[in-house]
């Protein structure tokens, strides 16, 4: 088994678990489709990055649309979402939102039940690791999956950490692509 | 039962003796100077609510020499422990450690002033302060009357210590809860620690005291004047640093030497002397020594970096370590004649070890007025900066090992290009640990650019007070209570922010408007000082320095924290006329259901800040840390959908079951300052609140969550328990939202208590006064 | 000089006040009761010699939220701390936590015996015991009369834990000297918390003293009678078995329920009742409670696994908690009635947590009874063995997993294939985490199925004696210091054992027919039992008790550990008269130079035996650790060729450069069984040999090294000073070998010491007795 | 920059620095070959291992004979060295031997200057670890080697993790064929 170093050093694992990396935009949509309960957690950098001339919260909003996947606005991103006319499902802060879906019995942000996949989009990578961490560790029944351009070790699925803005961006816009797409 | 009554008889007596307990001042409760097992129940009954919540740093365990053992899924270690009780160790070590470093600041200052002034010099806090230590007498049992009491305190906080750092070894405790029981205990002790140390300092030094406008001191490195010799001090304990301001003045060197401090021992020495500068926060230590402005550094213990004597010798300023627990490998020269080593210091450049304080201080004068003269103290100029960055190429190394994250290469990338603004806003965001420049594989001297990215401008900071004034709890005690005053925002801690420094008197000032009552300590009552607004004032400035709503006042250094949480032990005590004495539980009950408080420590880094946070918790009062503070690897967060918000009425002795989630957690991370001050302000909400005061809570609460978030919060339903709580100026669209969501009204309720929710030896008609 | 002075003074007074100054008994040295400062310069001058090896189990810092912090090259922390000062603080940590274990355990059995005798109970060890507490009146300078001063001993200690516990705080020590100085601190004063400790169970419950022939016990979970309902003891304190034995004898019971103990526990309790089994060391704790014997457990406190609930549970065994540092979250019933405590653990299967030792005694007996008979305790037999290996798969998960690094699958392999020699010589070698079972994805039960391939014949041990009596002490005195009896070899520690368990037992019989004196403590006394020679007798049967040449005892648990150091300070002052009150450079400066005695710790695992083995090398003693013990991140080594051997000679008053590395490290690490008696017997060699002596020393180094390394030592020219330190059995080959390397008479010296040769206040003088 | 998990799961790296995974022999023979002053040390477990019916220390002889390599010999490995007719250039304990090495000043095993690459073989993994991390942190001036079948973290060269002892030998087999061939 090898890991890969996070690009931020202050994340460095200390362990023997880390994130498969995935680059390949068609199995992150495969993963995805596949899931049954899918939520995507947006944070406060989706709303300072910009990519492509972009907000990063806009390639979440995209990516969510496709396939109506629910939203869970954590610091203040609520707002923007509104402004950009989507009402995310719930809007508990990071931590809050970590500390339900921990728990197996937890009916998940559209009562319908917990979620089996987390997608993470627009965190500092250090509260994010952390975040990511308390998953790994105490909530066994679900997996996550980080859609920034850093590589997470405690998530279950990452991206590398890109050099550039560029090859990031290309595989959000490949990763829509593939979602709206009818094949799994 | 047999040795039970024995072992209750002996500790009882002993304990009496301790205590006085004869004297009559007022009953003692139930759980005088306690033991880890006496509020374990009340401990329990907490978590039961507020349940950890676990973060790991590091999968593994390495403690012992079975290690390192993996943790991860549901393995165990060696020694059979779990990552959850693993992660609760590691959180008992940071509130042992932070409770140790307060406590031995305490025995160091009073071992000091007892030689000065003897076992009974007398407490005297003021004509104003007659309840004068809050902490020693709710938890200890004892009215501390000399010095000598204080001690008292301190050898009790030694006596649990070593218990709780017993629990951390090898198979020791194995549940997580228990764990943090611990923590609870030893951090309770860790504000009893605060305030031995701070209420010695303040009759051993004369420390101004039951005043509340006291001066405006000179903050910021543009505030130090280097046209004079100056004397940087690093640190937290004072005794160091009064000597110095002392010889000054005996030997009328006041004007003729500038006196200036980093961190904590910046807010002792202001409070002794305004004549003395507050250079700014722990994030700026690395930055001002490098600019080299000091002629002699003095450290004393505790937040100061480890690379002193390296840096300190780079930057062509002396070194004088002063503290049994920073000791450098440098020879102890205490026994040297003061002379002599000045000469040593000044020709030979040695750095030295010296234990005495009065020696010490008359060294550092005399080294800095020698020193100084023969000091270059140019800085960077911003038209140097290209240059000076000339042999950077993009690696981005600085980026990759900054802890804060900041795109330190493109600062200085831009700069390098002839634009500082990238680099200006890379400094407003450090935090001051120099890796960047450490890192850099061409040795661009990143730190020394920020000279020229920095203000040199000079801001102010209102000396530290130290305690609340008992006249102004009577009087803010019942709109606390009732909620017409929407809540106490107690800004501490750290310099270790996640953005820009400055956001801390933002956040300050946004509750202060509000008439919050906002109440500063340490390094974030540096920084709330270092914004003006266009008149060019200060928060200190533009609000009043009184404990009342929209007030704005400093109690201090972080040894000053005690003061906060002991306002709101005063509230319970004075305004309510619960008892403190041995009364532990039945206050922090109070304090949990009834006193609208919270703490922010948007920058904690230490073990000492997890400590002060934990000991808050225990006695009831919710906090809010920043992203940092996820490494600290353990929250306590309720779930308030899910959870069970059943109190006990106190006054109609039955169980009700409020479905109210107040206050919803008991400290728990926040992403963004914006989500901050929502999050505070609903944290201020107490179930005790009058329909007045809900309203007015409720005001601030929905107030915030629109301009922040946009709406309407979607949990206010949960706090809305009758028509009457629903604000007037949000009326129509709360009950819109109200009838869409379904909302019926909450059950009535007397006198909210936990009392009598868990096992306890507390009666349910102690909480009614 | 004001304020030292007046510290001086303050402290003289108050130290004067708690040791008794007036008593005249001895003079009071030059560092009673020391604090940080005080011995830092005898700290300085050892690691001069003995330098710190750092061997970091981390590459980084995660103690603050600043981290994790890289410490690779040169890089520094955000604190600014480095890799070195890091490990260093990670030992001080580890020191702190092992002081506090045992000074926790000191004041919760001094509370105890308090309550019962009352704090003026005398001490009294016997009429061959003068010298009560040698560690007590060599540190503090007081010599201990009652169980009160004892505890005044006790706070000393806590007094300064939380100076050390605050150094570890972020920005605290910036020098990794000056950690180790803080961990030798805190280390030395570990020796006192032992030496409180187990004084006070000697006088408190009536331990044997004063006497060498202690009875011999039963040993092995083979010697345990489960025809009988037995309960088993798990930690290190015996308040409450000690209340068992006594319930038991009280009801006449003590024929109908088999008392057994693991780890310290077992070793307390067989000194108060011969009758109580030692089922064996912490590494076969897991082993044993599966093993369902038990039917009920009492844990205590210290290396006791933490999942003993969930094992007790699955072994069908009830469990009492005792002690506040285990709790495991249960709920205490200690105020319940026995009687209803019996039932709910009877038939509710409820697990309890009482304080009152009496209560857990009676509930813990009543329990057993009521539980025994509905018990099955059948173990797994070798036949049944493939079957349960039948799931097995080759994956070697096992063998990743296992700290020891035992083949582990193979061995099931086999195993499942009908041969289990290779999983009986696993277990020979196994550590007792169980990760391999935990760990196997087919649950093959691999603990369970060991229960085929151990051995359970029954050994024996000589039950604790306590500490060595005067008259012994008077006895050997000269020999040792002249050199004629080789060496003091004390052999202590846990059972994190390299390789095969009895590999303890040849070590001690190696140096036993050697004629060593082979004191032996804690796991490693019991490990020493369990191995017979042909005639079927064990170490304990065949050599004799006394602490003479080729004498073999066990002091008792680890808190007796305090004994063999201090056998080697009572060396000191009986013999060569040497005052040890307040006297601890002068006593530590003897022994290093002149008492011949080296510790071997092969299997230390816990943070305890850290501070153990560093109290040791504080005053002279060095100590051979076992591979596993890198993990400890230090060592204290010389290099015999480069370093500088110059001491004092104390009559002549001159420095002497010896050109002897004697002791050549204060603590190393050694990779095998073979390597450790060749380093062991080469660090028994001390300056102050004589001719006769030396010879005698070098015999048995030389004999050893080509036992096991094929030829001469080929440093044997540095430990030869004049042709008279010739062994005579080795004269041709040793002239030969010394003519070949130009080996030339070293320096003559009367009186080896270090005072002189470093900053003190101890006049030369005060080493010539 | 990726790392590999080592076999015993005690030895996990928690840092960012690990050695270089090398499989090739002649990698490793010209490594060798290039260093100025190489040394072998040889640990307790090269007497008890055995690998294609020789015991581990005879291919330590072996590969020390090609060049010339001086040999520390630890805990007990002496004598069978003599046995083998090989006189170790000295004995100090593994821990006396790496606490000369990291000293830049000292003189080395042969008195001609300290060694500039440090070989490892036959050390229990745990003990190997800690030793190589001594070096790694405080011997920045010297490069440290293993030979042993498993993947050692904090060594500068190490050998994977081998599933069979027989690619072990191989690679011994063919490293000793490497260092006798007269190309660098």
């Amino acid at each position: 088994m090898t890991t890969t170093l996070p690009y931020h050093r202050v994340n460095v694992l200390t362990g023997t678990k880390s994130a498969r990396l995935i680059e390949d935009a068609s199995e992150y949509a495969h993963l995805i489709k596949r899931a049954k309960r899918p939520l995507l957690v947006l944070g406060s950098w989706a709303l300072t990055t910009t990519l492509g001339g972009k907000l990063l919260i806009e390639y979440g909003v995209d990516i969510a649309k496709t396939l109506d996947i629910p939203i869970c606005a954590t610091a203040h991103t609520k707002k923007k979402l509104l402004e950009l006319g989507v009402e995310p499902a719930s809007s508990y802060d990071i931590i809050e939102i970590l500390n339900h879906l921990k728990d197996l019995e937890w009916k998940g942000v559209k009562k319908e039940g917990n979620h089996d996949l987390v997608m993470f989009l627009g965190f500092r990578t250090d509260l994010g690791e952390q975040g990511l961490s308390t998953l790994k560790h105490l909530a066994p029944h679900l997996k996550t999956m980080t859609l920034c351009k850093f590589y997470y070790p405690h998530a279950s699925y990452s991206l590398p950490n890109y050099r550039k803005d560029e090859q990031w961006k290309e595989f959000l816009d490949n990763l829509i692509t593939n979602l709206k797409s009818k094949e799994a | 039962m047999a040795v039970v009554t024995k072992k209750r008889n002996l500790r009882k007596d002993t304990v009496n003796e301790i205590i006085r307990a004869e004297d009559k001042w007022e009953p003692v409760g139930h759980t005088p100077m306690p033991e880890l097992p006496d509020l374990r129940n009340w401990d329990m009954r907490l978590l039961k609510t507020y349940k950890p919540f676990y973060a790991p740093m590091c999968d593994l365990c390495c403690f012992c020499t079975y290690g390192k053992c993996d943790l991860t899924g549901d393995k165990r270690g060696a020694c059979g422990i779990d990552i959850s009780a693993q992660q609760a160790r590691v959180v008992l070590l940071a509130c042992c450690m932070g409770t140790a470093a307060h406590g031995g600041h305490a025995r160091h200052v009073l071992h000091y002033l007892i030689e000065k002034h003897g076992k009974d010099y007398k407490i005297n806090l003021g004509d104003q302060i007659l309840v004068e230590a809050p902490h020693i007498r709710t938890v200890l049992g004892l009215k501390p009357e000399t010095l000598g009491d204080l001690e008292k305190a301190v050898e009790y906080v030694e006596n649990q210590l070593i218990h709780c750092v017993s629990a951390l070894h090898t198979g020791q405790e194995g549940s997580a809860l228990d764990y943090e029981s611990k923590a609870l205990h030893i951090s309770m002790l860790d504000h009893v620690a605060l305030e031995a140390a701070d209420i010695a300092e303040i009759v051993g030094f004369g420390y101004p005291t039951s005043v509340a406008d006291t001066p405006l001191v000179g903050l910021g490195w543009g505030a130090v004047d280097r046209t004079k010799p100056v004397i940087l001090l690093i640190g937290h304990n004072p005794v160091t640093a009064i000597s110095i301001v002392d010889y000054l003045n005996s030997n009328g060197l006041q004007d003729k030497v500038e006196v200036a401090g980093i961190c904590c021992t910046a807010q002792e020495v202001v409070r002794y002397s305004d004549r003395a500068k507050v250079v700014g926060p722990l994030s700026r230590q690395l930055f001002f020594i490098r600019c080299g402005i000091a002629d002699v550094i003095v450290t004393d213990e505790q937040c100061v970096r480890c690379d002193t004597p390296g840096e300190a010798a780079k930057a062509g300023t002396a070194l004088i370590a002063t503290n049994d627990k920073i000791c450098y490998g440098l020879e102890d020269v205490t026994k040297k004649e003061a002379g002599e080593i000045v000469k040593e210091m000044v020709s030979g450049g040695k750095q030295t070890l010296i234990f005495d304080p009065e020696k010490a201080a008359e060294v550092a004068v005399r080294v800095a007025m020698e020193l100084a003269p023969k000091k270059n103290k140019v800085l960077t100029k911003p038209e140097e900066v290209p240059d000076l960055a000339k042999d950077h190429k993009l690696c981005n190394m600085c980026s990759q090992v900054c802890p804060n994250l900041l795109p330190v290469g493109d600062a200085i990338e831009a700069a390098k290009n002839g634009n500082i603004q990238p680099l200006v806003e890379v400094f407003n965001k450090c935090i001051g640990c120099g890796k960047c420049d450490h890192e850099c594989p061409r040795h661009v001297p990143i730190i020394k650019m920020m000279q020229a990215a920095a203000s040199w401008e000079s801001w102010n900071m209102r000396a530290g007070r130290g305690p609340i004034m008992d006249v102004e709890i009577r009087k803010v005690g019942a709109p606390i209570v009732l909620g017409t005053i929407p809540g106490i925002i107690a800004i501490v801690g750290c310099s270790n922010f996640p953005e820009e420094i400055d956001e801390v008197a933002e956040i300050a000032e946004e509750f202060a408007k509000r008439k919050y009552i906002v109440v500063l300590s340490g390094c974030s009552a540096m920084v709330a000082g270092m914004k003006k607004d266009k008149e060019g004032k200060t928060l200190y400035e533009k609000y009043p320095p009184n404990f009342d709503a929209g007030g704005v006042l400093n109690v201090g250094s972080c040894v000053a924290n005690s003061h906060i949480t002991g306002a709101a032990m005063k509230v319970a005590n004075i305004f309510a006329t619960l008892p403190l004495r041995g009364n532990y539980e039945v206050i922090a009950d109070y304090i949990l259901n009834r006193v609208g408080a919270c703490g922010l420590a948007w920058g904690a880094y230490s073990q000492k800040a997890a400590a002060i946070a934990t000991g808050c918790n225990r006695l009831g009062i919710p906090v809010v840390v920043g992203p940092h503070s996820s490494k600290y690897r353990r929250l306590y967060m309720s779930r308030k959908e899910e959870d069970d918000w059943t109190v006990m009425d106190g006054r109609e002795k039955k169980l009700v079951d409020t479905e109210e989630p107040s206050p919803e957690h008991l400290i728990t991370v926040v992403e963004s300052k914006e989500r901050a001050m929502v999050t505070m302000a609903k944290l201020c909400i107490r179930k005790n609140d009058t329909a007045q005061g809900r309203q007015l809570k409720l005001t601030h609460y929905i107030a915030l969550h629109k301009q922040y978030l946009g709406t309407l919060p979607d949990d206010l339903h949960l706090f809305v328990r009758k028509a009457t709580d629903i604000p007037i100026f949000f009326k129509k669209e709360v009950m819109a939202y109200l009838e869409k969501v379904g909302w019926k009204e909450k059950p009535v309720l007397t006198l909210p208590t936990l009392i009598g929710t868990y096992p306890s030896e507390v009666p349910i008609e102690a909480v009614v006064h």
